[in-house]
This record gives C-alpha cells, structure tokens and sequence, in this order.
C-alpha cells in the first residue's frame, strides 16, 4: 500500500508511452499523451497525501480541527489540469493541419512521404 | 476502510488507462478517455483533493471527448483517396 | 527501420524506463505519510491571509506568478489553434444544414444551459470558499454555450456566441491579472503580493485580498479560451470544406 | 417591437431570472449582502442566455 | 461514518468497472451507454463520498458531474448518430437501475441530512443525475433523426 500508487502512476506512464510509440493514428497517439499526463496527476497527488487528513478547504470545516493534506502539489495538478487540455487541443490542431497537408494521420504514411 | 476505496480508484485508473491505450480506434478510445476522466475524478476525490476532482470533471467529461470528436471528423471528410473512410 | 525492429527498441527501452521508474518509486516518502513541510506552511500562510481554500491561496496568492505562466502557456495555446486552424485560401465554408434534434432533447439542452452557466459563475465566485475556482468554472462555463450546438446546430449556436466578443474577452482577462498584479508596484510592493486589498472576513465572498479578484481574471480567461478554442475545431469539422479540384 | 412582446420578453428573463437566483441561494451556504449581489449579477447572465438560447433555436 | 465509503466503494468499484468493461469491449453501441452509465453511477458514489468525509463542500463535484456527464454523452450522441442510426442502442433495464440507484442514494441522503439548504442541493443533484441520464439515454436511441453533417 505504501508504493502502490506511485507504481500505478509508474505504470499508466509507461502504458501510454508504449501506446504513443506503437500508435498508427495520430488523433490515437494524442490521446495516449493524455494518458501519460494522468500519471503525473497521480503520482503529484500520491506525493501529497496523508492518512487520515482531509481537503485543505475550510468552508465547512474549523481550520485546526482535522488534518489536512498538502495543498501545494494540489494547485500544481490543477493548474496542470486546464493546461494540459489546452495543449492536447493545439496538438489536435497540428493533426488536422497535417491531415489536410499529407492527406493521412498514419505516422508510418507520413514517413514515407518524407523520404 | 478509507485505503480501500483509494485501492479501488487506483485500480479502475489503471485498468481504464490499459483500455484507453488498446482501443485503436480514435472514437473508441473517445468514449474510453471519458471513462478514464471519470475514474481520475474519483480518484481525486478519495485523495482528498476536490479541486482537481472539479478540474478533472469539467475537462473530462465534455471539453476532451468535443475536442477528440470533432477532430476526428475533420479528418474522415478528407476526401475517400486518402485511405480513411470517407463521408458517411 | 521495419515495425519489428522498432517494436523491439520500444520494449527495451520501456522496460529500462519501467525498471528506473520502480526503483524510484521505492525511495519515495512512503504514500500517506505525516511529514508535508511545504505543505503545513502553505496552510499557514492562507489563514493568516483570511483564505478559506488554501489551493486557492496557493493558486493566486503564494504562487500568483506561476500562475500567470500557466495563463500564458493557456494564451499561446488558443493563439496557436487559431493560426492552425484558419481557413485556408484553398477552402470555402459551406452551411450546414439545420439539425432535427428530439424535442426532449432539445429542451433538456436550453433548459441546461443557463442552469450550468449559473453554477460555472457559482464555481468561479466560490473559488476562494469551496473547491472550485477560475480554472475549474471557466471550463463549466464555456461548456454550458456549447449545449447549444448539441441541442440545436451549429447556427443556433454562432447567434449565441460572438466569437470577436470572446477573443476580445480573452486578451481583456490577461490584461486584467497584468494590471491586477502591477497595481501594487506604484505602492512599493512586489508585483502580485497580495497586499493591496484588505484580507475581510473568513470564509465570506470578499475575503482573501486580491485572491477573488485574480480568480475572477482567470474564470473569465480560461471561459473565453475554451469557446475561442471550440469555435476554431467547430468552424473546421462543420463548416470549412476543401476545394474539390485540390 | 410591439409592447406585447417587449413585455413578454422581460417576463421570459424575469422568470429565469428568479428561478436562476433560488438556484444560486441553494447552491452557498452563507448569505450575506455582497452574495446577493454576485448572485443577481450570475442569474441575470444565466436569465439572458437562457432567453438568447431560446431564441436562436425558435426563430428561424 | 465508515458504512457511507463502504457503500461508494461498492458502488463505484461494482458500477464503474461494469461500464468499463462495457466501455472498452464489444460493439460501438454498447460503448456509448456504458460511457453514459459510468457518469450517472458515479455521481451518487462521490455523494456518498462526500456524506462518508464529512464534507458537504465535496458535493460540488457530484454537481458538476451530473450536469456535465450527460453533456459529454450528447457530444457522442450528436457526432455519432450517424453510426448509431441503423442500429440504434436500446438499454432499458441498466438505464433505469441506474436512475433507481442514483434516487435511492439522493433519497436516503436527504433523510439522513434533514430539512435546510443542503437537502434541496442534494434533491438539484438527484433531479439532474436522473433527468440527465434519462435524456441522454433518450439522445442516444433516435435523440438526432435528421442529423448527418453539421
């Protein structure tokens, strides 16, 4: 229990790198980069937790009362989040730029194209 | 009690991002990624870290699948010579 | 090189990555554990400033200027999917036909949408109080405006959202947090430290310094960065078509 | 426009309007004076999306 | 206090691997309403959740869930129809065991929070989960007739 999220973060990273590298559609490949972002997120928030605790939100809660968990890498995440979608969109971009340049989405295609 | 529930987010994060990368096709993997949102959200939650839970739910659950879609049918209207199924 | 070879240089080296990335996972503090000294003083910091949500505090107060980088990274982002997807000399837009859409549907969709605007401001105007804040109600929000394009069409939709109005509103926001932030230099102080506004109440609307004020910035933001985003992929799927003769 | 309809539209938005603002209340958990405020402001926005939604979609 | 995560354990662990499974195998219209199910079966577990925590602020995310999961469930409705409109998926049984968990968990909330503002929070979160599946479901059998492009 004390590894096992850190492993699984390990794992969903090492996951969607296999998927990037063996995909044969770029909008796939896109998506196995946000697969690879969510290990990240897991592996931020594993970083900050503490048994026992709570959010570090205190609208309902007295401050004092309960432990809390470590908010610092919970705004990291977050931010990270909003961010990382945008970015997933600008990629989704560059596909259907290079979808309207090469005629295709297949990576091995457009090698070929290259010479 | 409370590192079981966490047991079980973790796991159905990795079994959903297992199937997000074995589905091939950009719809399926579409439908996949929302289920992963999801699972990521619970997750979250359990952590004790609602305000990603929120981010998670309000990127996850429509921003990504609208932004993978629509993506994916610009480049099906390609025309039919380029391989890919073209209009239906 | 052929698929097999590359398939063998995949495994290999993701297994090397997979072996370095366990060995590191074992060194980590172990999960759960009780010694979180950044994270204790950033609780700390928050109640002295009178900011009932600490990820809030942290957000826009401690860590404002990360913050800006992140709106930045946000504003280049949109910019670039604008210059990706714009509409080509070689394409012509077409319009779409008007979409029959189930009448429940259809009123599920206006019935919903002000309902999740409402609560994406809700989420906004509470970041400072309870989970939420301007990331997290500005995705909401634009989302909501886009309930029209799934409940009706597309032209339903372009009458509702004026794109100019939301790019405007875009550049507006950042500027918004650059003057927020400079706003105290003339005082003396750094840019961004929360010291311009008085800190009020604990857990009201109006407690937290600047913090609701860069909040509202942000919300208004990344609102305007999605549906500029959207309108780019959604101008390019439904109505920008190729030449035929290409 | 005729008056009618000028009064029709403002009664479409005031309904929203209300019905928006009880949303809010049930949504916080404390209210004070500025909360109102805020609160208005939001059901007001939601009321003329509402209105403006309706619109595009039955007049065409 | 324990009994409230023991219950969301359950029915997230039992629902949402369902639709996982159910999401990742099988044909494209088994996906979409294993996709639609997943949203409206973990919106009563982060209720419970939130109920088990202690933290009515973690009501929020059940909120937002409940009024976005059905929208992502529109995108796929709308994108697909044509995919979906020779063979359009009819799941009657799941679609309302869901809705029937999702009002027996508000339900049982609402006795246990009593009368005040939070009941009628956790009554607009049990009408959105169950209105918002029942149309999605809706959208997803016929819901875009005379969609095709555009």
């Amino acid at each position: 229990m004390h590894v096992l999220p850190y492993l699984i973060a390990a794992y969903v990273f090492v996951i969607g790198c296999y998927g990037l590298a063996t995909s044969r559609n770029l909008i796939h490949a896109v998506g196995c980069l946000a697969v690879c972002q969510c290990a990240t997120y897991i592996l931020l928030l594993a970083v900050g937790y503490r048994d026992g605790a709570t959010a570090p939100v205190f609208s309902d809660i007295q401050p004092g009362s309960r432990p809390v968990v470590d908010p610092v890498v919970q705004a990291l995440t977050l931010t990270d989040i909003v961010v990382g979608a945008t970015v997933t969109a600008l990629l989704l971009a560059l596909v259907v730029q290079i979808s309207k340049r090469h005629g295709t989405v297949d990576p091995d295609e457009l090698r070929e194209l290259r010479g | 009690m409370a590192d079981a529930v966490v047991v079980i987010a973790l796991l159905l994060v990795a079994g959903a991002a297992t199937a997000a990368v074995v589905n091939r096709d950009p719809v399926r993997q579409a439908l996949v990624l929302s289920v992963l949102g999801t699972a990521l959200a619970v997750l979250f939650t359990v952590d004790q870290a609602p305000d990603v839970g929120l981010s998670q739910l309000a990127v996850g659950s429509a921003l990504t699948p609208l932004l993978i879609m629509l993506a994916v049918r610009k480049v099906r209207r390609r025309p039919a010579e380029s391989g890919e199924d073209g209009e239906k | 090189m052929n698929p097999r070879a590359r398939l063998w240089l995949v495994v290999l080296g993701g297994a090397g990555l997979a072996a370095l990335l366990a060995a590191a996972c074992l060194r980590l503090p172990r999960f759960g554990g009780g010694h979180h000294p950044y994270g204790d003083r950033a609780v700390h910091a928050a109640l002295t400033r009178h900011t009932a949500n600490t990820i809030a505090s942290v957000n826009f107060d401690q860590r404002a200027f990360d913050t800006m980088g992140e709106m930045a990274i946000l504003f280049a982002a949109v910019l670039g999917c604008v210059v990706l997807l714009r509409q080509a000399r070689d394409e012509h837009r077409a319009r779409p036909r008007p979409a029959e859409v189930a009448p429940p549907v259809r009123r599920y969709a206006l019935v919903a949408l002000p309902v999740a605007l409402v609560t994406g401001l809700y989420v906004i105007a509470h970041g400072q109080l309870s989970p939420g804040g301007g990331f997290q109600g500005g995705v909401v929000a634009a989302t909501a405006v886009h309930l029209m394009y799934l409940g009706a069409d597309y032209a339903a939709l372009e009458r509702v959202r004026p794109v100019e109005a939301f790019e405007a509103g875009d550049a507006l926001a950042a500027s918004v947090y650059l003057v927020l932030g400079l706003a105290g230099v003339p005082a003396g102080t750094a840019f961004l430290a929360n010291t311009l506004l008085p800190y009020g109440t604990f857990d009201k609307l109006s407690s937290g310094g600047t913090v609701p004020l860069l909040n509202a910035a942000i919300g208004m933001e990344v609102a305007c960065a999605v549906v500029v985003l959207l309108a780019r992929f959604l101008d390019q799927a439904v109505e920008i078509e190729e030449e035929s003769g290409k | 426009m005729k008056a009618p309809a000028t009064l029709l539209a403002v009664g479409e938005v005031l309904a929203w309007w209300a019905a928006l603002l009880v949303l809010w209340l049930t949504l916080i958990s404390t209210v004070h004076t500025l909360e109102w405020v805020v609160g208005a402001c939001a059901a007001g926005v939601g009321a003329l999306a509402a209105r403006a939604g309706r619109r595009a979609v039955s007049d065409r | 206090m324990n009994g409230w995560i023991l219950a969301a354990a359950v029915v997230i662990a039992a629902g949402l691997g369902t639709s996982l499974w159910g999401v990742s195998t099988g044909p494209l219209k088994r996906r979409v309403v294993a996709q639609n199910l997943s949203n409206a079966i973990v919106c009563p577990g982060l209720l419970l959740l939130a109920q088990g925590y202690g933290r009515t602020s973690y009501v929020d995310l059940a909120l937002i869930l409940a009024l976005l999961g059905p929208v992502g469930t529109l995108v796929f409705a709308r994108l697909l129809a044509g995919e979906l409109a020779d063979d359009p998926p009819s799941a009657r049984v799941p679609t309302w065991t869901v809705a029937a968990v999702g009002a027996a968990v508000v339900l049982v909330l609402c006795a246990v929070t009593g009368p005040g503002r939070a009941m009628v929070k956790l009554l607009v979160v049990g009408a959105l989960v169950v209105g918002g599946n029942l149309i999605a479901s809706r959208a997803l059998s016929h819901g875009f007739p005379g969609v095709d492009r555009g």
